[in-house]
């Protein structure tokens, strides 16, 4: 305000009482208590949660939990090897004598690991690339869009799996390898749903009183995105996990004495099915984890999504 | 339209070039030596040197890479140095079990998708939907290489109902090739046993397949039917008296179809990716299995043939689903 | 004689999260057989509602609390929905708002048509006629309705159609069971003005042939004036005042009810207010704020033909004048304002404000310039972004646009929203908890922030319900005097340009038709186009019926 | 079309219920007689005897084609084959080889002395596969046709392993191959999945990845030992990844034989009705290679503190008892093999006395283990030795790798991995298929990742390849076993056995420690109708 005057119609505050949190918040907090209503509505989505809160909580603690905690370090213990579950051994032991549940627990933490590393790469790669895509239009978004179409038009699994075969089988490969089929997803999303919203009259309305291209992206289109974005990251930290505990059963994942899931089904499946409960167990880890993450996802899209929105 | 053919046309020859460029260089970006692998474990260097000079791969990356374009645009995917032959004959060997598998899995996920993607919008909310939600989001979590072990173990081992793995029994002489697909070539043939052990074969790695594309067919289909049904031709319809049944099974399926349609493009491509997996564990002779076999002995030229053959049934089924698109949307018709 | 519809003490409530909202709160109402009721009220008052729970298709988590409705003496308040489908679309039936969405648009239109005629055949316990025959039946319909061609409209698909044809269609669809009821939900509302002077023919044709009962809502009371000759006023729930159509226009009781004729712009009244004041300020010497010159904007569609939106327009706005942009859909004048703002940058030509030329600047100069002009978009729905606070959307074009620090903008604000006569307390609350009218006035707080000395307003009420429009129209109107503001208004309502603007231009399909002083135009229009503008604006403004 | 493939599936829907539930068959039976099944894990890409050899390939070789001579029994023996005698000269460099008469290839050409020589020559000539066996010492020219049945070879230095090699080189029929060259390839477009040989069977279904059929020939010159009418129709190599899939296979009875189980499904599936384990002692190596030249292996006393650290017995129970600890570089099964006395076993403080006079007296390093990717026992013994060497506060990280690039890291010492473990198994019985891994010209093959470089080893090894006398090199290599025991460039690790598990109708089964982990001489076997 340095060019022109206030207005004259300046009126000074009638109520100078300053507002209590609860009253300057209320619009928030009754968003979130309608969130909140519709989400604990549903079963499903609540499942989901419940899983994911445990998951997470094993990913905390789980080392300090568990009976063996050594196994998850390559401890070995012959003389029990593939013991059958018992109150020692709760989920049995593997080929080495390591107690399968102490494995399963920590394993928790890798693929937490795991899921947050490729998932966050995809999404920092993917949203900024869609941004920009969507919003530049032109050659930019030619560019940007080809080669995303590229990666899309090729399986991820199948990409990854050249990429790790070529990089050599590891966890760090294979996360890699993930993160870098994963990021088109992302642009594809975020460009659609930036094309969108720039047709939306708050972008002109927004370019009409000066505003700068990264103000807009930043205050006016990235948030108008969180919302699938949210959804799929969620559902993507259950893919990804599923997707490395894939490569790791190819045999080209984590590897041992690593407590990943993938890579201990991969060893397990040969000792099917006598020796069933080792790879029952870390199958079921991956299983309950995926699962918890695409109620989540599912949950959330349900009332982030207002298409679904039913009022 | 005949431009418009031809501008696909390009679009789908610069992908695939695209794609082979992409895979190439992944692939060859790492240290690995096919050519020691397939000398054999005693081979001396000059026996090593040999191999590498016949598959050139003494060449420097940037020669091979054009090397390999030169020869891509001629339609020859080189040669699989393990197996000593053309890429493109191996992969046209091993497609059609891949396809046949596929088919049957997108058969699988549409028929019963779809319908229980109708039955969980129309009750949306009540149980059938809360089960069917659990029930395809499961379809997505289950890791397809565990769920097959586990149905291995249950149809095969115990139940000893339907075969372990394989296409055909080993003494089955496949039917005479015509498609290459067993299901339909056993039929052409009027073999019956064989078309009925085919398809005992294939059940099971066609449910593994088909359960995560049958998950996403019925969410898509969910939502899509959801929307379509609050919507106002649907309000009005149902004013205009006509009966609730043939809104849901006629009006409503016929709008929620096209994106439907869209996933079921999306998921045959994604399904070809699966492959690598439950080929492995089926043990099904398709492309799938070849790609990770090669990729385990660091022999790379099939490993891009591969992704490019699945990057084109990709870009085909997605071609098909644009032209059911149109027949299915009329707006599209004319552009 | 009974009535054919009886509604009685009827009261519906909708659950929500928040708590049971009373939508309806005892409704009573009577058809005959042969009457024409209008239903007038604006968004919200719970005129749609009514008439969906009429063929049992309300909303959902709905549910009556008291009273009934009775069709021809049978109960319907919770009729099952088998039965329904003996009354539903035969006996009552509906024609709707837009005629895109309310049409499936991946089948033929025969198709539709002829499945409804299938529907009532079987639901009549007859069988299903043969396709030829209800192909017939369908072509005799269409004739109906005035359709031109039937045979070849029974396999055209709704999007090769114009929206009067489609609404047409409806119609056919709607008649084709011999309803003894007819409810018409806004049938205009999404319709140009001359359209919708002939669908008001039809239906009015269709009722003297057929001898239709007829219940149309409408929140334009020039509409229903046309159709009914019963009226009824609802406003928030409750019906206000029913009677005869003519009595309730020329003796309104209620309070609402007279507010609401009020608020009703007349085409054939000239503006004394305004005029007045232009007259005082009249000597005053006015130079030209804005002026832009042979202004060209060119498209290219996909198909790779030109589409010129705008072509060659001049004009000169003064300094402090109001300036009137009217004209159809389609006509371009959107596309000229966004221009003149060089939101979207014109083919060619040249755009000078205040001396100097716009048209070449880019980057910061161009930053700084927007300061100076500011617009106001149609829709304030979606103009406002739904993830920010209102006091965030104020305060925007002063972070952007100053160094003003966080509690003067905050201070800044507050202001504004005094300007605009909203509480303070709006600053915390989101968009959507907003009425129409309330946005549009956050829009208008927003565009002002940086004190402009143009605002260029692109139909700033035709999302708005009538009664708040002109509430916005005063308030503009007040506001550019305090603030000595120049404003160019864009509209399609004439009554709206006559009210409030001094000079007006007409465009048709990117040019300029007429232009010239706004009385004169509407006086005295030397063109064919705007006489027939004016023509059909007359037609379904109120003061015809009243004459009538 | 379409209308025939729409009624006949409806008729198929009827046939369905009646299959149904079929139970599975044993062996397979066709018309001609029983066909035995064997499930192995690894493909035949390529048949070319001269191209490739691995265990699955060389069987399906050895089952098409003849050699000169064959290897049979255990310990393996060199039988006459081809060839029913032969001589050496004085100097140990002609060998001459007398053909037997009734042999002939499969399309009825008798194999004659020109067919031997043309397949050498073409072994040699392609310098692929097996031709790093002889071609130091044999050059094309060095063969010779003396009469159609007689053929000479003329070495360029004398080369007592010589005929121990030879059974790994089969003879194709040059007028089949010839008539199928292209571009002067020597047929090896056509013989990847063609055969031109006289061995007692000849191919069948041929579906690479999927199944591979050896049907028997009626006639085989040399007759079939299990006689006539016990001799099998056929067998079926099937591809069966998965060991869950080869032993539920094995017990539906699906596959009559199959190899690569786990230790423990063998443990497991022996106490299966019907079932038979073969579990015989074999020729193949383990041992953790160290990295001589570089790194902390370099250092002697580590390596030794390694080597007295690791729990032996662990690596015996990795195979479930199914292996026996190497007691020298040289498998038990080979001539001229001792017990080297002293050869280290656990012994803790042992270690912490060696690793104190090492350069990490207090450890605190971590070393990488390299084992092939997939290979499961390997991956095992890596946790072993992580376990193992906890106490003396090494660390160890386990890397599996592709075999490929696992041998082109170990062929440089610059990126050979500090630890690599690796399975040998000796081509031919002669002690020199082991010594000679010890000696520097082996550097860059992967036997030879730990770049072991003792002269005196090396010419002892130099001397006892060209002596003729055994008991000279007998000798020689009780002193070169000694030695290398003491240099330890490796930890000798354990000898596992070779395991099948098979149907105990099948008979016949002959087993030699010579032939690669999973190779079964298929010739011999018949089934045993109850």
């Amino acid at each position: 305000m340095t060019a022109h005057p206030m207005t004259p119609i300046d009126t000074p505050m009638e109520d100078t009482r300053p507002l209590t949190f609860r009253e300057r918040h209320a619009s928030q907090i009754r968003q979130w208590r309608l969130y909140a209503h519709m989400f604990r509505k549903s079963f499903s989505s609540m499942l989901g949660l419940s899983l994911v809160v445990l998951f997470l909580i094993l990913a905390a603690i789980g080392p300090l939990i568990v009976p063996y905690p050594e196994a998850a370090s390559g401890a070995i213990n012959m003389s029990a090897k593939l013991q059958p579950p018992s109150s020692t051994y709760w989920f049995g032991t593997d080929e080495m004598g390591a107690d399968i549940f102490s494995r399963v627990i920590i394993g928790a933490r890798t693929s937490l690991w795991i899921g947050v590393v490729i998932t966050g790469i995809a999404a920092i790669v993917g949203i900024t690339l869609g941004i920009i895509a969507g919003y530049r239009g032109g050659w930019v978004r030619a560019v940007i869009m080809r080669v995303t179409e590229l990666f899309l038009a090729v399986p991820g699994l199948a990409l990854a799996l050249a990429i790790v075969a070529a990089l050599g089988p590891g966890i760090t490969n294979c996360v890699l390898a993930l993160a870098i089929v994963w990021w088109p997803g992302y642009v594809r999303l975020v460009e659609a749903k930036t094309l969108s919203i720039k047709e939306e009259l708050f972008i002109e309305s927004a370019r009409s009183i000066g505003a700068k291209t990264p103000w807009i992206l930043w205050h006016h289109i990235l948030p108008n995105c969180m919302s699938p974005i949210i959804v799929k990251m969620s559902m993507d930290m259950g893919m990804a996990i599923l997707s490395a505990a894939s490569l790791g059963f190819i045999g080209l994942g984590a590897q041992p004495p690593s407590p990943e899931w993938g890579a201990m089904i991969s060893v397990a499946r040969t000792y099917m099915p006598d020796w069933w409960w080792y790879s029952l167990f870390p199958g079921a880890a991956i299983f309950l984890t995926v699962l918890g993450f695409n109620l989540l996802g599912d949950g959330l899209r349900d009332i982030l999504d207002p298409r679904s929105r039913d009022r | 339209m005949l431009t418009f053919a031809f501008r696909k046309l390009l679009t789908l020859v610069g992908t695939m070039i695209g794609i082979a460029a992409l895979t190439f260089l992944i692939t060859n970006v790492a240290p690995g030596d096919p050519a020691r692998l397939v000398a054999g474990p005693n081979a001396t260097e000059d026996m090593v040197a040999t191999i590498r000079t016949e598959y050139g791969l003494d060449k420097s990356l940037p020669e091979q890479f054009i090397v390999y374009m030169g020869e891509l645009v001629r339609g020859d995917l080189g040669t699989s140095i393990v197996t000593t032959r053309p890429v493109l004959e191996e992969v046209m060997r091993y497609a059609p079990a891949t396809l046949e598998l596929v088919f049957v899995a997108m058969f699988l996920g549409i028929v019963i998708g779809v319908p229980l993607g109708m039955l969980s919008a129309v009750y949306k909310d009540g149980p059938l939907d809360q089960v069917t939600r659990i029930f395809s989001i499961s379809g997505v979590a289950i890791p397809a290489f565990w769920f097959g072990i586990l149905l291995q173990l249950l149809f095969s081992v115990d139940l000893e109902w339907l075969p372990v793995s394989g296409r055909l029994p080993l003494v089955t002489r496949p039917p005479e090739f015509v498609t290459g697909l067993l299901l339909v070539d056993s039929l052409i043939a009027g073999n019956f046993s064989t078309f009925w052990t085919s398809l005992q074969h294939i059940i099971l790695p066609a449910i593994v397949l088909s359960f995560p594309c049958l998950a996403s067919i019925l969410r898509v289909n969910r939502a899509e039917m959801i929307e379509v049904l609050q919507s106002d031709y649907i309000v009005a319809a149902r004013a205009h008296g006509i009966s609730s049944f043939r809104i849901i099974a006629l009006y409503a399926l016929k709008n929620a179809m096209l994106p439907t349609l869209a996933m079921i493009g999306l998921r045959f491509g994604w399904m070809l990716g699966s492959t690598v997996l439950v080929e492995t564990v089926f043990d099904w002779p398709g492309i799938g299995l070849y790609a990770v076999s090669s990729a385990l002995s660091s022999d790379f030229k099939p490993v891009v043939g591969v992704t490019l053959m699945i990057g084109f049934f990709f870009i085909v089924a997605n071609t098909l689903v644009d032209l059911a698109y149109a027949w299915i949307d009329p707006r599209l018709r004319k552009a | 004689m009974t009535a054919l519809l009886d509604i009685k003490n009827y009261r519906l409530d909708i659950g929500t999260f928040d708590g049971p909202v009373h939508v309806l709160k005892g409704i009573n109402l009577t058809v005959n057989r042969g009457d024409t009721l209008g239903i007038v009220g604006e968004s919200g008052s719970g005129k749609t509602v009514l008439v969906r729970s009429v063929l049992g298709i309300g909303p959902r988590n709905s549910k009556v609390v008291e009273g009934s409705i009775s069709f021809d003496g049978q109960d319907i308040t919770n009729l099952p929905e088998k039965d329904w489908t003996k009354i539903r679309g035969i006996r009552i039936s509906m024609i709707f708002q837009d005629p895109m969405t309310y049409l499936n648009p991946l089948f033929t239109i025969g198709r539709q048509i002829s499945d409804v005629i299938a529907a009532h055949e079987k639901a009549a316990g007859q069988g299903v006629s043969s396709k030829a025959a209800r192909r017939a039946r369908t072509e005799e319909l269409l004739d109906q309705v005035g359709l031109p061609n039937p045979s070849m409209l029974y396999s055209q698909y709704p999007h090769q159609l114009s929206g009067g044809m489609r609404q047409r269609i409806l119609i056919a669809m709607a008649l084709a069971g011999k309803p003894d009821i007819l409810i018409a939900d806004e049938p205009t509302t999404a319709l140009d003005v001359t359209v919708q002077a002939q669908v008001l023919d039809l239906i009015n044709s269709l009722v003297e042939k057929l001898n239709l009962t007829v219940i149309m809502i409408s929140h334009d009371i020039g509409a229903i004036a046309t159709v009914a000759k019963r009226c009824a006023v609802m406003y928030k729930g409750e019906i206000v005042e029913q009677g005869m159509t003519q009595d309730i226009l020329n003796r309104p009781q209620h309070e609402y009810t007279q507010r609401l004729l009020a608020a009703v712009p007349d085409i054939d009244v000239p503006p004394e207010r305004v005029a007045a004041e232009v007259a005082e300020a009249k000597p005053a010497k006015r130079g030209n704020l804005l002026e832009a010159i042979d202004l060209k904007k060119v498209y290219r569609t996909q198909a790779g033909a030109d589409f010129t939106a705008v072509n060659s327009i001049s004009l000169a706005v003064k300094t402090g004048e109001i300036f009137g942009v009217v004209g159809e859909s389609g006509s371009g004048k959107s596309t000229l304002a966004r221009m003149l703002m060089r939101l979207i940058e014109p083919t060619s030509g040249d755009i000078i404000f205040d001396g100097q030329n716009i048209s070449g600047l880019s980057g910061e100069p161009l930053r700084q310039m927007r300061r100076h002009m500011q617009f106001v978009f149609q829709n304030p729905h979606s103009a406002l972004n739904g993830r920010h606070t209102i006091g965030d959307a104020i305060g925007e074009p002063l972070r952007i646009q100053t160094n003003m620090s966080r509690r003067d903008i905050e201070a800044r604000a507050e202001a504004l929203l005094d300007i605009v006569q909203l509480p303070k307390m709006f600053k915390y609350r989101y968009p959507h908890e907003l009425s129409g009218g309330q946005k549009q006035r956050v829009c208008i707080a927003r565009a002002i922030a940086l004190n402009p000395r143009l605002l260029i307003l692109d139909e700033p009420t035709s999302a708005l319900d009538i009664s708040v429009q002109a509430q916005v129209l005063d308030f503009l109107q007040e506001l550019r005097s305090e603030l000595n503001l120049t404003y160019v208004f864009i509209s399609h309502n004439l009554a709206v340009i006559r009210q409030i603007c001094d000079r007006t231009i007409v465009m048709k399909r990117g040019e300029i038709v007429e232009q010239g002083d706004t009385e004169q135009i509407f006086l005295a229009p030397r063109e064919e186009y705007t006489k027939a503008l004016i023509e059909s604006g007359r037609k379904t403004s109120q003061a015809a019926n009243l004459q009538a | 079309m379409f209308g025939k493939i729409i009624r006949n599936i409806a008729i198929a829907g009827l046939l369905a219920s009646s299959v149904l539930g079929t139970p599975a068959s044993a062996f397979e039976r066709t018309d001609k007689g029983n066909v035995i099944v064997f499930g192995g894990r690894q493909a035949i890409p390529v048949l070319d005897p001269h191209i490739r050899y691995d265990w699955s390939t060389r069987m399906m070789q050895q089952a098409v084609y003849d050699g000169l001579v064959k290897y049979e029994g255990d310990p393996a023996v060199i039988k006459p084959w081809l060839a029913e005698k032969w001589e050496t000269s004085e100097d140990g460099k002609t060998w001459t080889f007398h053909l037997v008469k009734n042999a002939k290839f499969h399309n009825g050409d008798p194999v004659t002395a020109e067919a031997i020589r043309y397949s050498f020559e073409r072994g040699l000539k392609l310098n692929k596969g097996v031709a790093w066996m002889l071609k130091d010492f044999l050059a094309p020219e060095g063969i010779s046709v003396v009469d159609d049945y007689t053929v000479k070879f003329e070495l360029k230095a004398p080369y007592t392993p010589f005929l121990s090699f030879l059974p790994w080189w089969y003879i194709v029929n040059p007028a089949q191959v010839k008539a199928n060259e292209v571009d002067g390839d020597y047929g090896q477009k056509w013989l990847t999945d063609n055969e031109a040989g006289s061995g007692p069977f000849k191919l069948g279904r041929w579906e690479p990845n999927v199944l591979y059929e050896a049907e028997a020939v009626a006639d085989y010159w040399k007759g079939w030992p299990q006689g006539e009418e016990n001799r099998p129709a056929g067998v079926i190599y099937k591809i069966i990844r998965e060991p869950a899939a080869q032993k539920a296979a094995l017990q539906r009875g699906e596959a009559d034989i199959v190899e690569g189980l786990t230790p423990d499904d063998y443990v497991q599936i022996a106490r299966a009705k019907g079932i038979a384990i073969e579990d015989h002692k074999g020729m193949t190596t383990f041992g953790i290679k160290f990295n001589t030249q570089q790194g902390p292996t370099a250092d002697i006393n580590l390596r030794k503190a390694i080597a007295y650290a690791m729990d032996y017995d662990a690596l015996i129970q990795v195979y479930n008892g199914a292996a026996s600890l190497e007691t020298s570089p040289i498998p038990d099964a080979m001539r001229g093999h001792i017990d080297v006395p002293g050869i280290p076993r656990q012994d803790l403080a042992k270690a912490k006395e060696y690793l104190a006079k090492s350069g990490y007296p207090n450890g605190g390093i971590t070393l990488p283990y390299v084992h092939v990717a997939g290979l499961e026992e390997a991956r095992r013994i890596g946790l072993v030795l992580l376990d193992s060497l906890k106490p003396l506060n090494i660390n160890v990280e386990i890397k599996p790798e592709q075999w490929p690039n696992m041998v082109a890291n170990g062929s440089k010492v610059e990126t050979s991995a500090a630890m690599t473990s690796v399975y040998t198994t000796p081509v031919s019985t002669d002690p020199d298929a082991v010594a000679y891994q010890y000696h520097k010209n082996s550097w860059g093959q992967y036997f030879a990742m730990m770049f072991y470089d003792n002269p005196k080893v090396t010419e002892m090894i130099d001397k006892a390849r060209s002596s003729s006398n055994w008991d000279e090199r007998a000798k020689l290599y009780a002193d070169i076993q000694t030695q290398i025991v003491a240099d330890q460039p490796e930890v000798f690790g354990m000898l596992q056995n070779r395991r099948w598990a098979r149907r105990d109708y099948l008979q016949g089964f002959q087993f030699s420690p010579v032939r690669f982990t999973g190779e079964v001489d298929i010739y011999p076997l018949w089934v045993k109708a109850e």
